[in-house]
């Protein structure tokens, strides 16, 4: 098998997000592949729909869940407008799990707060279910999660779980103009509703994804908090093809995205030339 | 390993055996309508060979990097897909005449193919190959081979390394794959003359590329990485034109792009093909976001990668200083005086400017 | 020389331009230059030499270079032809560029390889587009600058390609194409250097739906030549960039001229300087010929 | 057009050919010709298009290059386009694709453009017809297109796979 050989996945499961973004349950056609499969939280892969091409997106169910895995994307591209179009019980491809992780065994231990903006969520889901599968084993949990408008909030059952659950703190948000009437949750921009529902403590973690701008006023916040940069993971996306570092596309400076992340501490994102 | 006569008889009949037993042999040869143009393309004898006669135009990566091949077809049926792989394991073939240039960039591109995890479609190839370096007549000023720790006598990535003498070649066996190529072939020993004869061509060779440009200082590496926002890269590339045409001659660019293609409403392939980091399209998110906007970045990455990225994952430079990239730019780019420039400049600046 | 230097420290003095994009003598012979500084103005040079058409760098792609400011762009009639097509395409506006034309004697066909000083044209050397130029003297300018030089002689090499390919039976010419294209490797460099090659996003790139397959395979790679040379009809000015970038050496100038040839005699339109005129495949006349018509 | 694989011998094949017509005469012509029960061999598909301008010389090159033996453009004819000048604009584009086609090795039998107007059901039939016969006497097309991904793959390693892309 050579190293761009997908393995062949069954659409289980089919959840519409959002207007444009759906999530797949998918399951390993061969037995002996979904026995052996591991990943860990904040790996990506590369799914394929035959004839349409490859794309690269995170792997948003958590390793503590075994036997599927859950992907969610936005239709976009050419392959994903086509993933959107199979139905339940269709093939796709699937290599991976490519490039590093959320370091959850460092974590242990510790207080985890996660922040995520739109479709950003869908990595940190990944995290935040391993966390939380393994409640006992951490400190305080806070999940701050804000997008564009109520509509275009993500996983809205699990949002509503982790709401009822009494040993998270959990600070849902729209952008302003983006409520609803029967809205509930705050009414402001992310690094607002950071600022005001995260307090730092000593050896607190930081899981920050969503989209650049968000993240680019999410940092000087954190800081203010006193959060060590090193404390801070986020992830990163380039346009890849192979996820092998041997394409030559995701690179920025000399840090590749698919070998050396997806996952980044902001200090290591500083030290990175500005080009992504 | 020593050096051994071999004589153009024995070589022939080498080449003609190989031949026969169905070994591809590749080797320069005159294109029909240019004397002067040379081609690495299959030979049946060593008459039909032009050795040492100057550069082929293109290096030897489609032999082992195809321009498009493929991974794998898929057929949709009843049940979902099946898919097909291709097999990895490559057919024997033998390259005579290699440039040391490119020989050295096979060598080079082996260490991105087969870190972390195997490219074997480009190790199986290579696995298959018995390359027979020759050393080089030395093509123009473009060269600049010495600068990049290889030479037109360098043995990197050849397993046999030929220097021409009177009446035959002085042959080194750089590997077991060449020690075994070559056994029997040669006369055991050669004679003083014959050697005097080869170091001469070899250091008059050496001293010619020498002169193009000077050796790439230690520094420069860390000088690139520290100078990534230096204001220097929005005016070297000017007159670069985005086309590409630098990577798909260079012996070591080996960025690629796979896409699927259908062949029919069920059945179709997926195929790897080269790609350039000077295209727009190259790092262009589907968001319509492009981290390399205009030629300055694209350019920059391309010089990047090749002195800076490269060195620091691999530890060589992804250079073989061929000078092909020189010699075919349509705007007149060229890769001697780009680097020396940015050499210069290190050495005027070396605190690191414009971060 | 002299005249063409002035003018471009000049312009470059008086703040009138922030760059002329030229021709200088690099290490490999001569290529564009980029002068900002008045000082440099005495790299310019033209010569039969001066191959390149530098219009390409006016198309809307290359942004690094309109960040630099005011161009003014020194053309050949062939090149001014080119101003002229992005002219009237829209995609610039005539008051954004100088355009400082020179006299011309003909050009080679292809950059010498060695770093030559001096070429006399001959018929062996001679670019076949230099053929009865009716340009050497062009009318699109700001500036003019040079003496009007002889007539270059006609390339004997080239002339006579074209109908020599049409003798051939149909299925010679498929066999010749079919190996001209098995070499492409599409690497796009055809587009990316034809100054008229202006889209902003290629058919060839797009995705939905993918009209042609991006692997170089024979098929796309004749489906891209086609497309590419329909798209070229009535915009081709004949300067022969695509041809003298291809690394695989395909002759994409007999595309381009055979396709010229075809908009002459039936539309009766050739390139030209005059940004008024308009382009032909954009036009219609009642009265076109429609003998191909069953 | 998966079953163009198969017409190995030319006794078994039928010319494919594709009509890309005008919906306001062509198409309504074919359908005369229909309904006028005019005798036609059943090898064209035809495509409905608004109007002769929206053929876009991609269609056509993309049905020679996945095994169409043989294309149809028809349209009003001049003077009677449903949007004025459609036609016109279209007939400056098909002469330039109809040239350079030829240029480059497509047989001009392959390559029919006509125009036929709605009551023109006899035309279409002959349009049809004649084209049909000319290319069956051309033969198959020779394709560039599928590549047979099976048999490529089956061959890599090969020496007749050095060849294949």
């Amino acid at each position: 098998m050579n190293i761009y050989q997908p393995h062949l996945m069954r659409i289980a499961e089919i959840t519409d997000e959002t207007e444009d973004t759906r999530t797949l349950k998918l399951e390993f056609k061969d037995p002996a592949v979904a026995e052996s499969f591991k990943f860990s939280a904040g790996q990506f892969g590369e799914y394929s729909v035959f004839g349409e091409g490859e794309s690269t997106f995170c792997i948003a169910s958590s390793p503590t869940r075994k036997g599927y895995i859950e992907c969610s994307f936005k239709a976009t591209g050419k392959v994903t407008q086509a993933l959107r179009r199979l139905d339940t019980g269709d093939t796709i491809g699937f290599r991976g799990p490519y490039g590093n992780h959320f370091p959850i065994e460092k974590m242990k231990g510790n207080s985890v707060v996660f922040i995520a903006g739109g479709i950003g969520l869908a990595p940190v889901r990944c995290a935040i279910w391993n966390v939380l599968d393994m409640r006992d084993q951490f400190k305080d949990v806070t999940i701050v999660y804000g997008a564009r408008s109520v509509g275009d909030l993500v996983y809205k059952r699990e949002l509503e779980e982790w709401s009822k659950r009494t040993d998270l703190k959990i600070c849902l948000t729209v952008d302003p103009g983006g409520e609803t009437p029967e809205w509930k949750g705050e009414v402001a921009r992310v690094p607002t509703a950071v600022e005001k529902t995260v307090a730092y403590a000593e050896n607190t973690y930081a899981v920050i994804c969503g989209p650049p701008i968000m993240i680019k006023f999410t940092l000087p916040v954190m800081d203010k908090l006193g959060f060590p940069a090193e404390h801070i993971y986020t992830t990163l996306e380039n346009r890849m093809k192979c996820g092998l570092g041997k394409c030559g596309r995701c690179n920025i400076g000399a840090t590749y995205v698919c070998k050396d992340g997806p996952v980044f501490t902001a200090a290591e994102m500083r030290a990175m030339p500005q080009e992504y | 390993m020593t050096n051994e006569f071999l004589s153009h008889a024995s070589l022939s009949s080498l080449i003609a055996e190989l031949v026969a037993t169905g070994t591809r042999v590749i080797a320069p040869v005159q294109t029909e309508d240019s004397p002067d143009r040379l081609e690495y393309k299959p030979v049946c004898s060593l008459a039909d060979a032009a050795l040492a006669a100057g550069q082929p135009r293109l290096s030897l990566k489609e032999l082992f990097l195809p321009s498009t091949e493929v991974l794998l077809s898929y057929r949709q049926t009843k049940e979902g897909v099946e898919i097909r792989e291709v097999p990895t394991q490559a057919r024997p073939q033998v390259i005579l005449g290699a440039l040391p240039c490119d020989a050295a960039a096979l060598e080079i591109v082996d260490k991105v193919m087969s870190w972390d995890s195997k490219d074997e479609l480009w190790l199986g190839r290579r696995e298959a190959t018995t390359i027979v370096s020759i050393l080089c007549p030395v093509e123009d000023s473009n060269c600049f081979c010495t600068a990049v720790g290889v030479g037109p006598d360098s043995v990197r990535g050849s397993d046999v390394f030929l220097t021409p003498v009177e009446g035959g070649y002085l042959a080194e066996a750089c590997t077991l794959k060449g020690q075994s190529l070559l056994e029997g072939r040669t006369a055991d020993h050669a004679d003083p003359e014959a050697i005097a004869e080869a170091e001469k061509a070899q250091s008059a060779a050496r001293k010619k590329v020498q002169e193009n440009a000077p050796a790439i200082p230690a520094g420069f590496s860390a000088w690139l990485t520290e100078n990534f926002g230096h204001p220097v890269w929005n005016t070297m590339a000017l007159r670069c034109h985005g086309c590409g045409a630098c990577a798909s001659v260079c012996p070591t660019c080996h960025c690629f792009d796979i896409v699927d293609e259908h062949e029919n409403a069920t059945e179709g392939v997926r195929r790897r093909n080269w790609d350039s980091c000077q295209t727009a399209k190259f790092t262009l998110h589907s968001s319509g976001h492009n981290p390399r906007p205009s030629q300055s970045e694209r350019f920059r990455q391309r010089i990047e990668h090749k002195f800076s990225v490269y060195p620091r994952r691999f530890g060589e430079m992804l250079c073989t200083g061929c000078g092909r990239c020189s010699r075919i730019c349509p705007g007149g780019m060229n890769l001697v005086e780009i680097v020396g420039g940015l050499i210069s400049l290190s050495a005027s600046n070396s605190g690191g400017a414009g971060q | 020389m002299k005249e063409l230097q002035e003018l471009a420290a000049k312009l470059l003095r008086d703040q009138n331009v922030q760059v002329v994009i030229g021709y200088e003598d690099g290490p490999a012979g001569v290529r564009p230059a980029f002068i900002t500084d008045a000082n440099d103005a005495a790299r310019l040079i033209f010569d039969p030499r001066c191959v390149h058409n530098l219009a390409t760098y006016l198309k809307p792609q290359r942004k690094h270079i309109a960040k630099l400011g005011k161009i003014a762009i020194v053309v050949k009639g062939c090149d001014a032809r080119a101003v002229a097509g992005l002219i009237r395409e829209q995609q610039i506006t005539r008051e954004n560029v100088i355009v400082i034309a020179v006299r011309c004697g003909g050009v080679l066909e292809k950059a010498p390889a060695k770093a030559a000083k001096k070429v006399e044209l001959t018929e062996e050397n001679v670019s076949v587009r230099c053929a009865g130029c009716e340009a050497r003297e062009p009318k699109l300018y700001d500036y003019i600058v040079g003496e009007l030089p002889t007539e270059p002689p006609v390339s004997s090499q080239r002339a006579g390609e074209i109908a020599q390919l049409e003798k051939m039976s149909t299925a010679e010419r498929r066999k010749f194409w079919d190996e001209q294209f098995s070499r492409c490797i599409r690497c796009d460099a055809c587009r990316e250097v034809c100054p008229m090659c202006f889209c902003l996003q290629c058919v060839a790139l797009r995705a939905q739906p993918q009209w042609i397959d991006s692997s170089p395979t024979p098929a796309a790679n004749r489906a891209w030549q086609t497309m590419r040379m329909l798209h070229q009809a009535g915009r081709c000015v004949g300067c022969l960039e695509c041809e003298r970038a291809c690394p695989k050496e395909i002759p994409l100038g007999l595309l381009t001229r055979y396709v010229a040839g075809v908009v002459d005699q039936r539309f009766g339109y050739k390139p030209c300087d005059d940004p008024s005129v308009p382009a032909p495949m954009g036009e219609i006349k009642t009265d076109d010929e429609e003998e191909f018509i069953r | 057009m998966k079953d163009n694989a198969c017409c190995g011998t030319t006794e078994e094949w039928s010319p494919k050919i594709v009509a890309f017509v005008c919906y306001w005469c062509t198409y309504t012509g074919a359908d005369l010709a229909g309904t006028s029960r005019l005798k036609m061999d059943p090898n064209v598909r035809i495509i409905r298009l608004p109007c002769s301008s929206r053929v876009n010389p991609l269609f056509l090159i993309k049905a020679l290059e996945r095994g169409a033996d043989g294309i149809i453009v028809s349209g009003c004819h001049p003077g009677d386009c449903h949007y004025s000048t459609g036609n016109l604009h279209a007939r400056r584009r098909f002469a330039v694709l109809h040239d350079l086609l030829g240029f480059m090795g497509i047989e001009d039998g392959r390559m029919t453009f006509s125009w036929v107007s709605a009551s023109e059901g006899i035309k279409w039939q002959q349009t049809v017809n004649e084209t049909i016969a000319r290319v069956r006497a051309l033969g198959p097309i020779q394709t560039l297109h599928p590549v047979g991904a099976q048999q490529l793959i089956a061959e890599m390693g090969s020496e007749k796979g050095d060849q294949a892309r």
